[in-house]
């Protein structure tokens, strides 16, 4: 097995370990460094897929994914939380480990997906298609249990960094339009979600999603 | 001591002195082929750990405090949290190499190619939660608090004195030895002279004892710079430790061997 | 009702057995509070025992006397039904005074341990001080919980670690706690005795070690209650001085106090780093005021020792690097996860408790009572300076360690400010010849409001000394705090409260 | 669960131990329990015929070890030797016995036990049996359902009472139960008590039985 591969299936293993830090993760100001770390995480595993294949354009996908999700967004993230006065919330969470245990149960079902794709992808890094998309289950299971919408965007975030993953890992990346859309499309979601926050918070005076069921009521 | 305990009280501490110093004669720290390896392997050795601890909360509760009994209490909490995370931690190497002698681990892990084991990152993690829950230090509990109320470990020895208190203190220090020993010997092995060789011992003193002091920093830095955590935070503390340990073995099965 | 001299708002109305409880329950009807709650023995002027009570409303101080029948086995109504407080200030009262309360709930004794029979009380005037007695034998009876597998954890009155002595009686099941009772008393040096074999104008000194932490605040409240009953008039810069050394204890017991939260809480750090910041500022106490705790530095009639003018930059430096620390030190405070997630929601008590329960001080600025002597009765120097109050909502450990925070940032201000605008001229003034008179002492000291009601006699000695500490509200309050929580969160929960023993003691 | 040896209610004043007969067969299964820990070895071969009949393999390798050692797989991969490990165990607690007697000569002398500096030291300050399990049942709670009685600080005479049930008998077996005791509620006009006619039933099912056997 090459060293290319070995740390791609270290930093994959990373980054499944970090998407469970998320997943038991209370407070927001955590949450926002470990999606910062995950970031970086994705960002290497890139630069190591580029640096094993040779291709040019993941370089630059990988400085990309370093600056906008390691730096750029969890800044952004960062100052909402400050400004929006939520900085040192606890988020109220179901029960951690029962959370944990229902994580690794959604493992176990992405790698049972991922095998057969696996077995038809050609790349040097098979294993990590099954990582990829634990990731993004368990991505989801986060936006599922968080009841702040900030939380629930760095759920959305990390769901999107493992379907990047998958990409890289999978396919050895996008095309570079495709990718500069979807980072594009990223940084225009959050600032969308930004100024949704403010206008909830106007609203309903707190940033619990719960508020917003109520809005089916009155019609 | 106390006028009311019985002979558990005078005993437990030369039974939890004897199995703390078998089991750091099993564990490979500075060389392997030890003369009592072949007798216990991790499994063992966690069942000698767990011998001394029944023995240790047992005394505890002979003396029929409320103190004694409210450490027994916990210390059998956090016990029982905590063994299978160490054993689920222990299986991943016996995974890897094939076997559960801890000679056998070491052997295999120091010598043969580089490889990296993603798995392993995790049950390093997995382990020194556990270690930290195990070893009474400071997330779980502190082992300089003096507040009656908070202690877990302290709270056991609160009967003891004099030779038996010194015969706890080092049976103590010296599990935190033996876990730090398992650390290293697991995570860590390389420099552990093979069996026979004895020229290369000095060199593999000298890597322990570097080994050991980048340990104890990290241990130092961690205690500092992290709070006491409520008591019903251990159980979910040691649950993501067990849980840590399964992540890493599932990666283990599931990315397959190292190709 | 007539009005009591001196700078605070306080009057005297001297009522019978009905007017008693009928003041009470109209004071209770205003949402006043219960402050104390004494007796003194006249019978060597002719009278009998009269019991005092001390009220906080509106308007000021509503101190009531009440003239009791009996000679030698007095009896006064109970006010326990009305205010929660009353009930260890009348067992207390029935210990020490002989005074009985009628169809009062808890009939135990409080600070008779065994150290004197029933029968005995240690402050009527004919009770030899220097006499001793044989040790009674001291089954207090506990309240006890019913019900199955339900255990006691007996701790104190010896503790492991170096605090001050009280016995805590948890009623537990395993980890959770169903009921603490305190039992206190175990400091009783006989404080109030004492104060009446000395001269008025010297008992400042054993007013302000009754209880060490907070020696500023009661040795002002002694000179207040003694400047009030002689009618003394201090110049303004002895006032703004006190004010200063007010502040400063305030300063030092809250990095104490923040440093041991973060220590119980098992971060040495917090102790470490808070621990240097309290011993820099004392240090400076000892350089300026020639005592670490500011002990005598008040004194009846100004201050004791003057602050010079080249001192003044000195302490605006040690005010500027202080509050740059302790900003600093908060940030860590609250991004610390593990602190917060231990203080945050541990030992809750809610405002409607807390004003039920009648607290005072930090303990109830914590649960949302904004409440603050410099705040609601700003008399001179407070009213210049502007105090602002600190409240905080939470009514949990976290609330009480952001409110110390808080109040430790107010209180650099207002020390900035007094460094600033301190008025020039004398600092102490001389006392005039003694008189028999009575006089109120009421100052917010940093654990909260402290009261001395002072007494003098026609010599120069104290007549009768009552020193109060906010303790006594708030010790029950902890009582409450507890429930719901774990055996192991207690010490942290106590040590945000952070209340005397040696001041309810006495 | 008793420490200190007092009773806890009057009640168990008279509480008397077990007899030696009762006694005697909890000693056996643990004197049991510790020789199959010591000697599994001639335990596993003494089974060994039951397996091989049961799975058609017997483990055979690890007894090749000799009755000392036992190693599933090979003594290279993993060994267990139990009397030598107990004999280890056994000389490390002489040797430390015998340490410090070397070390420290002198007598232990005897104190009361710590009280804080309370000497009334009652009964009620055991611990209990629930007390102790109470941290495992917290930790489980969201499995149980818990009926608590928590006792207010305002309370004159406080009291605690709880009661523990087991969600799942909630959810499953009582609707279970339920369901049971309305079929058989249907059923009972069958049951009238006349021993002819539960004879007939019999013979009513035996008849059926070989008709399907039949066919």
């Amino acid at each position: 097995m090459s060293l290319a591969a070995q740390l791609i299936d270290l930093l994959a293993a990373l980054l499944l370990l970090m998407a469970f830090a998320m997943l038991a993760q209370r407070r927001l100001m955590a949450l926002i460094g470990l999606f910062a770390f995950q970031g970086a995480l994705l960002a290497a595993s890139t630069a190591v897929v580029a640096w094993s294949t040779g291709q040019a354009h993941l370089w630059w996908s990988a400085g990309l994914t370093a600056l906008l999700k390691a730096v750029v967004l969890p800044l952004v993230l960062r100052r909402l939380a400050v400004r929006l006065a939520v900085a040192r919330d606890v988020e109220p969470l179901v029960n951690v480990p029962t959370t944990l245990l229902v994580g690794i149960a959604l493992v176990v079902v992405a790698f049972d997906l991922a095998l057969p794709m696996a077995e038809l992808a050609g790349t040097i890094t098979r294993g990590t298609l099954g990582i990829a998309m634990a990731c993004v289950l368990l991505s989801l299971l986060m936006m599922i249990t968080r009841r702040r919408a900030i939380a629930q965007v760095i759920g959305f975030l990390s769901l999107e960094n493992g379907l990047f993953f998958a990409a890289t890992g999978a396919t050895y990346g996008m095309p570079m339009v495709v990718e500069l859309g979807i980072a594009l499309d990223v940084l225009v979601g959050v600032l969308v979600f930004g100024i949704f926050f403010f206008r909830i918070r106007e609203t309903f005076d707190s940033l619990d999603v719960e508020h917003l069921e109520k809005l089916g009521d009155r019609g | 001591m106390a006028r009311d305990a019985s002979f558990l009280l005078r005993f437990a501490p030369y039974c939890v002195f004897g199995c703390m110093v078998l089991a750091a004669s099993i564990v490979p720290m500075v060389a392997t082929g030890l003369p009592f390896a072949p007798a216990a392997d991790v499994i063992a050795l966690v069942g000698l750990l767990a011998t001394a601890r029944v023995f240790m909360a047992l005394a505890a509760m002979d003396a029929g405090t409320a103190f004694g009994s409210m450490g027994a209490r916990r210390e059998m909490l956090v016990a029982g949290l905590a063994e299978p995370a160490l054993l689920m931690v222990f299986f991943m190497p016996s995974l890897i190499v094939g076997s559960t002698s801890l000679t056998t681990i070491v052997e295999t892990l120091a010598y043969q190619p580089f490889a990296l084991h993603p798995s392993l990152a995790f049950a390093a993690v997995a382990f020194v939660m556990v270690l930290l829950a195990e070893n009474a230090r400071i997330p779980v509990d502190n082992p300089a608090t003096h507040l009656e109320l908070t202690m877990i470990h302290e709270a056991m020895l609160l009967e003891y004195s004099g030779r038996y208190l010194a015969l706890m203190e080092w049976a103590h220090a010296l599990k935190l030895m033996v876990y730090a020993g398992i650390g290293i010997a697991l995570f860590a092995p390389w420099g552990v002279s093979p069996a026979g060789r004895w020229d290369l011992v000095p060199a593999a003193l000298a890597a322990l004892a570097a080994k050991l002091f980048i340990g104890g920093l990290a241990l130092a830095i961690l205690e500092t710079v992290s709070a006491k955590m409520r008591i019903f935070r251990a159980p979910e503390f040691l649950g993501m430790a067990f849980l840590l340990a399964v992540l890493g073995m599932l990666i283990l099965l599931l990315q397959g061997p190292p190709r | 009702m007539n009005a009591l001299p001196g700078a605070i708002p306080a009057r005297l109305a001297e009522v019978d057995a009905a007017g008693w409880r009928a003041t009470g329950a109209a004071v209770r009807a205003r949402g006043g509070r219960l402050l104390s709650l004494w007796a003194a023995d006249r019978r060597d002027l002719g009278e009998g025992h009269v019991a005092f009570a001390a009220f906080a409303g509106a308007e000021g101080l509503l101190l009531l006397r009440l003239p009791l029948a009996n000679r030698d086995a007095p009896s006064a109504p109970d006010l326990s039904d009305l205010f929660l407080p009353a009930v260890r200030l009348q067992r207390a009262c029935t210990d020490l005074s002989g005074v009985a309360f009628e169809v009062a709930r808890d009939p135990r004794p409080w600070l008779r341990h065994g150290a004197w029979p029933a029968g005995v009380h240690p402050l009527r005037r004919d009770f030899v001080a220097r006499q001793s007695f044989a040790p009674v034998p001291d089954d207090y009876p506990f309240v006890s919980v019913a019900g199955e597998g339900v255990h006691e954890i007996p701790v104190g009155p010896v503790h492991a670690g170096i605090i001050e002595p009280g016995h805590f009686r948890f009623s537990v099941l395993g980890e959770r706690v169903l009921r603490l009772e305190e039992r206190l008393g175990y400091k009783h040096k006989g404080i109030e005795k004492r104060f009446e074999t000395l001269a008025a104008a010297e008992a400042h000194r054993l007013a302000g070690r009754v209880s060490g932490d907070s020696t500023v605040a009661v040795a002002w409240a002694y000179a207040m209650a003694l400047e009030a009953a002689w009618g003394v008039q201090l110049p303004a810069r002895a006032l703004w001085l006190r004010a200063l050394l007010l502040e400063r204890e305030r300063i030092a017991n809250h990095l104490g106090d923040l440093g041991m939260l973060g220590n119980d809480a098992g971060l040495a750090f917090g102790l470490a780093q808070f621990g240097r910041l309290k011993e820099c500022w004392l240090q400076d106490n000892a350089r300026l005021w020639c005592h670490r705790y500011l002990m005598d530095a008040i004194v009846p009639g100004g201050v004791g020792v003057d602050l010079a003018t080249e001192q003044h930059a000195d302490l605006h430096e040690a005010v500027t690097e202080l509050e740059a620390e302790v900003l600093e030190l908060r940030a860590v405070y609250d991004e610390h996860a593990g602190l917060q997630d231990r203080f945050r929601g541990c030992g809750q008590l809610s405002p409607d408790l807390a004003l039920r329960l009648g607290l005072t001080g930090i303990a109830a600025r914590a649960s949302g009572q904004a409440r603050d002597l410099r705040v609601d009765f700003p008399v001179l120097p407070w009213d210049v300076l502007g105090v602002r109050a600190c409240t905080q909502t939470g009514g949990d450990v976290a609330a009480r360690v952001a409110l110390r925070f808080d109040e430790i940032a107010e209180s650099l201000r207002l020390l900035r400010a007094v460094l600033d605008d301190l008025p020039e001229g004398d600092c102490r003034v001389p006392l005039p010849a003694p008189r028999a008179g009575l006089g109120l002492g009421w100052v917010e000291g940093w654990r909260g409001e402290v009261l001395v009601a002072l007494e003098t006699g026609a010599d120069c000695r104290v007549r009768r000394c009552h020193p109060h500490d906010p303790s006594w509200q708030n010790w029950p309050a902890l009582e409450h705090a507890v429930i719901g929580n774990i055996v192991p969160d207690f010490p942290l929960i106590n040590k945000s409260f952070n209340l005397s023993y040696a001041g309810v003691d006495l | 669960m008793v420490f200190l040896g007092r009773p806890r209610e009057p009640g168990l004043v008279q509480a008397r131990d077990a007899g030696p007969w009762e006694r005697w067969s909890l000693a056996a299964l643990a004197a049991a329990c510790v020789l199959l820990g010591l000697l599994p070895v001639p335990v596993l071969r003494a089974l060994e015929p039951v397996a091989a009949l049961l799975v058609g393999e017997g483990i055979g390798a690890p007894l090749e070890g000799g009755w000392l050692f036992l190693a599933p797989v090979s003594a290279q991969r993993a060994s267990y030797s139990p009397l030598l490990f107990l004999a280890v165990i056994a000389a490390a607690i002489a040797g430390a016995w015998l340490l410090v007697r070397h070390a420290w000569r002198g007598c232990t002398r005897l104190a009361d036990p710590w009280d804080c500096g309370f000497p009334a030291q009652t009964a009620r300050m055991q611990d209990s049996a629930e007390g102790f399990g109470q941290p495992v049942k917290q930790i489980f709670e969201p499995f149980f359902r818990i009926e608590r009685e928590v006792p207010d600080p305002f309370d004159e005479a406080p009291r605690y009472a709880a009661r523990t049930s087991d969600r799942l008998w909630h959810w499953l077996y009582l609707p279970v139960a339920a369901a049971v005791a309305r079929l058989s509620s249907l059923l009972a006009p069958l049951q009238h008590g006349r021993m002819h006619l539960y004879l007939v039933y019999s013979f009513a099912t035996l008849l059926f039985l070989l008709l399907v056997i039949r066919a």
